[in-house]
């Protein structure tokens, strides 16, 4: 009922995503949600006109009450058909749901659709905004994503603090990014367009402005796209992400020319600052036994959470104290006791220097003047 | 050293803690005007009950009491106040999101949007739903059993006040500091110290974890009673389908609430004490959280609503002039759920990347409850079928509730299937589906209960002009706020947001808002349907039985006497009530004195305790911390030192009482 | 011990038989540890585990005097209950984060490891 | 710290002049603690599912077998299963209404016990000063978390054996006493029972 209301609404307008999309990921998916609305409508639509039509029908105060059976409270036959159609409905929509899930598995590339080369992009969710990188492509780009239409997108997702989760609705469903983790997801645009995406996932005072426009073009468009960004904007260094990794709220689009290697890695493994020891090798030493007692004293190097010390405004709400040394680097790593992270989070600990360094990286809800006013580090 | 904001630094003394004034929200003008309500309707409340002279009854007569009837009133009042401040925050939601769209920023900055969110779903789900579904069962079951009492009255008390510390705690942070802002669920790491600093997050561990001691206890005070306080000849199989539904409802809570506990704890270590469960470095992992919250987050859904399904398997009986149809069906489908609602967690978090056999595996499973619960919905169906129903007030809430549950069940499923959840995870259609089964499933069940029970309770009935204007506008008010929602899930709109882009979602925000405010009618004229009622209860009054039902409670004075029932029964079959009246049955007029528990103060002492002790560990304010943890270890301590805890009501008594006739 | 029926308090044969028991089976698992016991890893921690649930299920019977005929058999019906859903918790949290570290956490091959953890040791050396 | 069992059941749906046996027999109380302590049971095992699954996450610190003694271990396990013993014997003495037979039982039992979190507060002690405390790892803030629990569960215990001793001294045996000593002889032996998992799963299995 309210979903066939739905549905003519979705045919008038064309921004109910989810049920007229434009990828193929996403088709199966509004599919699959047709085949479950109709096969449980078949017991839900009985159940409702039951639902009005008993109460009024059997009212105390109706003319002919011949049909009144005070003792009528069980009868097999009705037991068999109440268990037994409900039954049948879950076993039909088990096995769509099985067939289903397995073939939507985020996880599975869609190389099956025989629709091009693939485009790898590497999906980080920063506080507040997304990065986008392409490792082949060599650049990368802020709160703007650009692929080429009918060609499989393979998002590889991550985190640098708490958890997002990327959703393009026209495309198809979402995953979450989280931190010291990578997820994927294989999605596809069918035709030209642009389609909105943003974090699904609370996580924290700018979360409303990690926005961004999918842009869905043709492969040439895209090849352009490219090759401009190339040219001009500056290089995503491990520097300037570990700039651009501090919390700003609604920031505009912005690119970089290239990428320095490995970074995603770092990023997923908790190691883009110098002096921390990567994820995978420290699940390495786990593997192999930890790292004994000598371990115990490495404590700074595979730290990694620091306080956000903003306010839910996204305003810088304590200055740390600027470092007598002020460099950056290994002068913080192993040989550090772990006292300093004090309890409730001071900013003594290594990293918020960047913040006393650059004040301005923080922006005020406006968000007005986010772009980058640093020299670099 | 405060920014512009007035956001306080974390500073520490030793006696105040990080308490300073600037924690203080007096650049916050909503919130000065709330507290400015607050105070002066506080004052009015002090000056009323002052000038009256009910402090003392008030003390003597409600606060100590051990009457699992009057706790259960309590716990009722307690819901309504939190449903009206868990209600505003849900005003003020609806508010900033029909204005804030296409660049507009609302009225509501993110700081403020945040924790109302977080504090609406709180309250709605620890301190309106978990209080309503206690207060019933505190109410109704013991009475259907045929029991004095439950089966330990003090621990009884002391649950309801450890639920109203939490709940006062939560409130206390509207005007000392802030509320956590981070959802109602807290996922790590945003909850940990590092993402959340500042007291709100702490104000969400303390609040929860009071009031979970008082619910846990609760829920095995009410098992223990049920295994061992029913009427002699009362059988498993004889309990009505509310007590089945309450039995298992406190199973789950035993069962669950430790999970929440141990997992809350966890994450208290990781802000207090720098452990590591959920943090992103030194091999902590956040899902591990997630994980174990939902699994108590499940069994927590139908700890709602199962004691909704009791609620309505009775008064349809009741209306219908039948016996519930399929007994024994509903009793297993009940049990059913008890145990499947442990194996069906994961479809919370089917877009965190597990595998397609993991999610298959959870999808699956949470279908196959909808079984049980579809058997349910027939059986009521079949239980009008051939009746006689009398369309009264209990039973439109009945009707508006199959109705609602019925859709907001389908879409619940939709939710389950692992490939349309991808697309429907943390959208609006998400929000619309829960309310749709915890407004349309548990709200109006619970309505219907109040309405049913009433008279049981106070002697008098509602009156139905004020109640049916409030159902309708409660049910009305539910499709006009959340149908536009589902539409908007459908569109990909993500929930939690403060603001957002697209100018061509307005109109359905503008739309959920004139709902919500059809719900505020209907709220309204709810308070005023108790007011009115209690204004014209003279002419409303009814005896013992106003409803012609079928179950033990009725068989009791209306209000019931303290003792309940003034001679055992011997239960002989279902409908144990029904029974009684097709043989006349009658109490003998033999009386004898009734042994019965005394009052105690020690259970309010121990939650004021707590409540301070919450504080103070909010406040980071160890002394008092410690001052109160050894206070509440103390008293605890010579409450088993008391050995004088029961009197008797003599004989002559309860004849007097029993003379206002029982089975009226 | 008239009024004792429903939760006996156990007698000292019950007592000291428990007492064996437990000691017993304290015992060989730590002997598994501490002495030099030819056996494989994995058939160790079958032992001890094994062990372990046996030992507990003296002490539930002997100690604990749990049978199915205190309280109506109550106690049994609440214990078998804790036990699968401990079983539900246990089991299934293992299988969901396993499930989900498999496919979350960083994959690297192995080989690639162990070649950053050798020249991590070179830089160290 | 509130006892749940502590609260004496006053009275039950009976005629009025209940008989002192029939009392005890329709007490919820055992019942009810039961049921307590099998929602204690689930906390310890969200704990134990915790160390199960980041049990092996030492963050490039020590492991179990950098930092657990097995005849440590042992040494504690035997105290917990001595004073389960002697609690037991305690409750023997009781049902023989013999006051300070039982009170001689219970201060053993205390003995043992005190002993038992002597040696726990001194590892956890030993374990910080080295640096491995819980802030260290997922695998230490999981072991000290789920260890010290019970060793929280063993000091409340403690504190309600003695306020208990200090009763049954000044009021003897009579029928509330010894239903709490019942109440907490459960409680006592449910400890043990922990301890049994945990010297399994935490140590042992991991020292293999």
């Amino acid at each position: 009922m309210l979903l066939a209301a739905a549905g003519a609404l979705a045919l008038s307008g064309c921004q109910y995503e989810i049920l007229s999309p434009s990828g193929w990921v996403a088709e199966q998916e509004r599919n699959l949600l047709i085949i479950s609305v109709l096969l449980m409508l078949i017991v839900i639509l009985p159940v409702l006109f039951m639902s009005v039509y008993f109460p009024l029908k059997y009212r105390a105060d109706r003319e002919d009450q011949s049909d009144y059976d005070p003792e009528f409270e069980h009868s097999n036959k009705l037991e068999a058909v109440v268990w037994g159609v409900p039954i049948l409905i879950v076993v039909a929509l088990g096995w769509y749901t099985y067939v289903y899930t397995h073939r939507l598995d985020p996880y599975r590339p869609l190389d099956h659709l025989d629709a091009g080369a693939p485009v790898e992009v590497q999906a980080v969710s920063l506080d507040w905004k997304w990065l986008f990188i392409y490792p082949d492509q060599g650049i990368a780009s802020v709160n703007e994503l650009v692929v080429p239409a009918g060609r499989p997108i393979n998002f590889s997702l991550t985190s640098s603090t708490v958890m997002n989760t990327l959703s393009i609705p026209a495309l198809g469903g979402m995953v979450y990014s989280m931190a010291g983790m990578e997820t994927k997801l294989h999605l596809i645009a069918d035709e030209e367009g642009t389609y909105p995406g943003r974090s699904a996932h609370y996580s924290g005072p700018g979360f409303a402005g990690m926005v961004f426009d999918t842009e869905a073009v043709s492969d040439a468009e895209f090849d352009a796209w490219v090759e401009g960004i190339r040219d001009e904007a500056e290089p995503l260094t491990r520097a300037s992400y570990l700039e651009l990794e501090q919390p700003t709220m609604n920031v505009a689009p912005r690119q970089y020319g290239s990428v320095e290697d490995g970074l995603f890695g770092r990023i997923v493994e908790l190691c883009v600052e110098e002096g921390k020891v990567c994820m995978g090798h420290m699940m390495m030493v786990d593997e192999q036994g930890g790292g004994g007692l000598e371990g115990v004293g490495n404590a700074a190097a595979y730290s990694y959470d620091r306080a956000r010390t903003i306010d839910g405004f996204g305003n810088l709400i304590e200055l740390p104290p600027l470092e007598s040394n002020g460099g950056h680097g290994g002068d913080h790593g192993a040989g550090h006791g772990s006292d300093e992270e004090a309890m409730n989070g001071d900013a003594q600990n290594s990293l918020s220097y960047v913040l006393a360094m650059d004040p301005d990286a923080l922006c005020s809800p406006t968000g007005a003047q986010t772009e980058a006013k640093t020299n670099g580090i | 050293m405060a920014s512009e904001h007035g956001q306080p630094a974390d500073t520490f003394s030793p006696i105040f803690g990080r308490f300073t004034l600037d924690w203080i929200p007096i650049h916050e003008p909503i919130l000065i005007g709330t507290f400015a309500g607050v105070a002066l309707g506080g004052l009015l409340f002090l000056a009323l009950m002052t000038y009256f002279k009910l402090w003392g009854p008030l003390w003597s007569k409600w606060v100590v009491s051990i009457d699992h009837k009057k706790i259960g009133i309590m716990y009722m009042v307690l819901g309504f106040i939190m449903m009206v401040r868990g209600f505003a925050d849900a005003l003020m939601m609806r508010a900033q999101q029909a204005v804030a769209a296409g660049g507009s920023e609302g009225w509501l900055p993110p700081h403020h949007y945040d924790q109302v969110f977080t504090a609406h779903g709180v309250i709605m789900i620890f301190f309106v739903a978990m209080p309503f579904v206690t207060g019933v069962m505190n109410y109704v079951m013991p009475l259907q059993i045929g029991a004095r009492d439950v089966a330990f009255p003090f621990l009884n008390n002391f649950s309801f006040w450890m639920t109203v510390s939490g709940a006062l705690l939560i409130n206390v942070s509207l005007f000392v500091g802030e509320f956590a802002r981070v959802g109602w669920l807290a996922f790590p790491p945003l909850s940990g110290s590092s993402y959340s600093t500042g007291p709100g997050m702490d104000y969400y561990l303390w609040a929860l974890q009071i009031a979970g001691v008082g619910t846990t206890l609760s829920g095995i005070n009410l098992i223990a009673t049920i295994f061992k306080m029913r009427a002699p000849g009362m059988k498993l199989f004889d309990m009505p389908i509310f007590t089945w539904t309450a039995l298992v409802t406190n199973v789950l809570i035993v069962a669950a609430f430790p999970v929440l506990t141990a997992t809350l704890a966890m994450l208290t270590l990781d802000r207090y004490m720098d452990f590591r469960f959920f943090t992103n470095d030194f091999g902590g992992n956040a899902m591990m959280y997630v994980n174990l919250i939902w699994i108590w987050g499940h069994p927590e859904v139908y700890i709602l609503i199962i004691p909704c399904f009791g609620i309505i398997s009775e008064i349809v009986s009741t209306f219908s002039g039948k016996p519930i149809f399929g007994y024994r069906t509903m009793v297993w489908a009940t049990a059913c759920i008890m145990v499947l609602s442990f194996v069906v967690w994961l479809h919370h978090f089917f877009t965190m990347g597990s595998g397609a056999s993991v999610n298959t595996f959870f999808g699956i499973t949470t279908m196959i409850i909808a079984v049980p619960t579809g058997v349910k919905i027939f059986n009521w169906l079949f239980t009008m079928y051939k009746g006689r129903v009398r369309l009264e007030l209990p039973m439109l809430w009945v009707i508006g509730f199959l109705v609602t549950f019925t859709i907001g069940g389908m879409t619940g499923v939709m939710l389950a299937i692992p490939p349309v959840d991808f697309q429907l995870h943390n959208t609006l259609f998400l929000i619309a589906h829960f309310h749709n089964v915890i407004i349309g499933g548990v709200v109006f069940a619970i309505i219907a209960g109040v309405v049913y029970w009433w008279p049981k309770a106070f002697g008098f009935k509602l009156d139905e002009k004020w109640g049916r204007q409030a159902f309708w506008g409660w049910f009305i008010g539910f499709y006009v706020a959340f149908m536009p929602l589902y539409a908007l899930g459908l569109m990909g709109v993500t929930r939690r947001m403060n603001m957002y882009p697209d100018a061509g979602w307005q109109p359905y925000f503008i739309v959920a808002a004139i709902g919500a405010l059809i719900i505020l009618y209907g709220i309204a004229c709810t308070f005023i349907c108790f007011f009115v009622s209690i204004l014209n209860r003279k002419e409303l009054a009814c005896g013992g039985d106003p409803w012609d039902a079928r179950t033990l409670e009725w068989a009791t004075q209306s209000p019931p006497a303290p003792y309940n029932f003034p001679q055992e029964i011997h239960v002989v079959g279902r409908e144990a009530f029904w029974q009684m009246k097709k043989e006349k049955y009658a109490f003998s007029t033999e009386y004898t004195s009734i042994h019965m528990p005394k009052s105690t103060a020690t259970g309010v002492v121990l939650s004021a305790l707590a409540f301070i002790f919450g504080f103070a560990m909010v406040w980071y304010i160890w002394w008092l911390a410690i001052v109160m943890l050894v206070a509440m270890i103390g008293v605890g301590i010579a409450h088993t030192f008391n050995y004088n805890r029961d009197y008797y009501i003599p004989a002559d008594e309860v004849r007097q009482s029993e003379a206002k006739g029982t089975l009226a | 011990m008239a009024e004792h029926t429903e939760h006996s308090h156990g007698t000292m044969a019950s007592l000291m038989i428990g007492f064996a028991l437990a000691a017993i089976l304290t015992i060989i698992p730590f002997y598994l540890v501490m002495g030099e016991v030819d056996m494989t890893a994995n058939a160790k921690i079958g032992w001890i585990m094994g062990l372990g649930a046996v030992q507990i299920i003296v002490h539930l019977v002997f100690f604990l005097h749990v049978n199915k005929n205190v309280e109506e058999g109550w106690t049994l019906t609440a214990t078998i209950f804790s036990v699968v859903i401990l079983g539900i918790v246990l089991a299934g949290s293992m299988w969901v984060m396993h499930n989900m570290n498999e496919n979350m956490m960083p994959a690297h091959e192995m080989e690639q490891q162990i070649e950053q953890m050798r020249s991590l040791q070179s830089q160290e050396g | 710290m509130i006892e749940p069992g502590a609260d004496r059941p006053m009275h039950h749906a009976r005629e009025a002049h209940a008989h002192e046996t029939e009392h005890q027999h329709h007490s919820p109380t055992p019942i009810g603690f039961w049921i307590y302590l099998m929602s204690d049971c689930i906390i310890f095992g969200t704990l134990f599912a915790t160390y199960a699954v980041l049990g092996y996450s030492y963050a490039g610190g020590p492991s179990p077998a950098d930092l657990f003694e097995p005849s440590f271990v042992a040494w504690e396990t035997g105290l917990l299963l001595f004073s389960s013993i002697t609690f037991g014997l305690a409750m023997l003495q009781a049902d023989k209404r013999n006051v300070n037979g039982a009170l001689m039982w219970l201060s053993v039992t205390a003995a043992f016990g005190l002993g038992f979190i002597a040696m726990e507060i001194y590892e956890f002690n030993h374990l910080i000063h080295i640096g491995a405390g819980p802030d260290r790892s997922a695998f230490l803030s999981a072991f000290f978390a789920l260890v010290g629990t019970h060793g929280l569960h063993v000091t409340g215990g403690l504190i309600w054996l003695f306020t208990l001793m200090v009763q049954i001294k000044t009021h003897g045996l009579t029928p509330a006493n010894n239903q709490r000593l019942g109440t907490l002889s459960m409680f006592w032996h449910f400890l043990d029972l922990v301890w049994i998992g945990v010297f399994s799963f935490v140590y042992l299995v991991r020292l293999v």
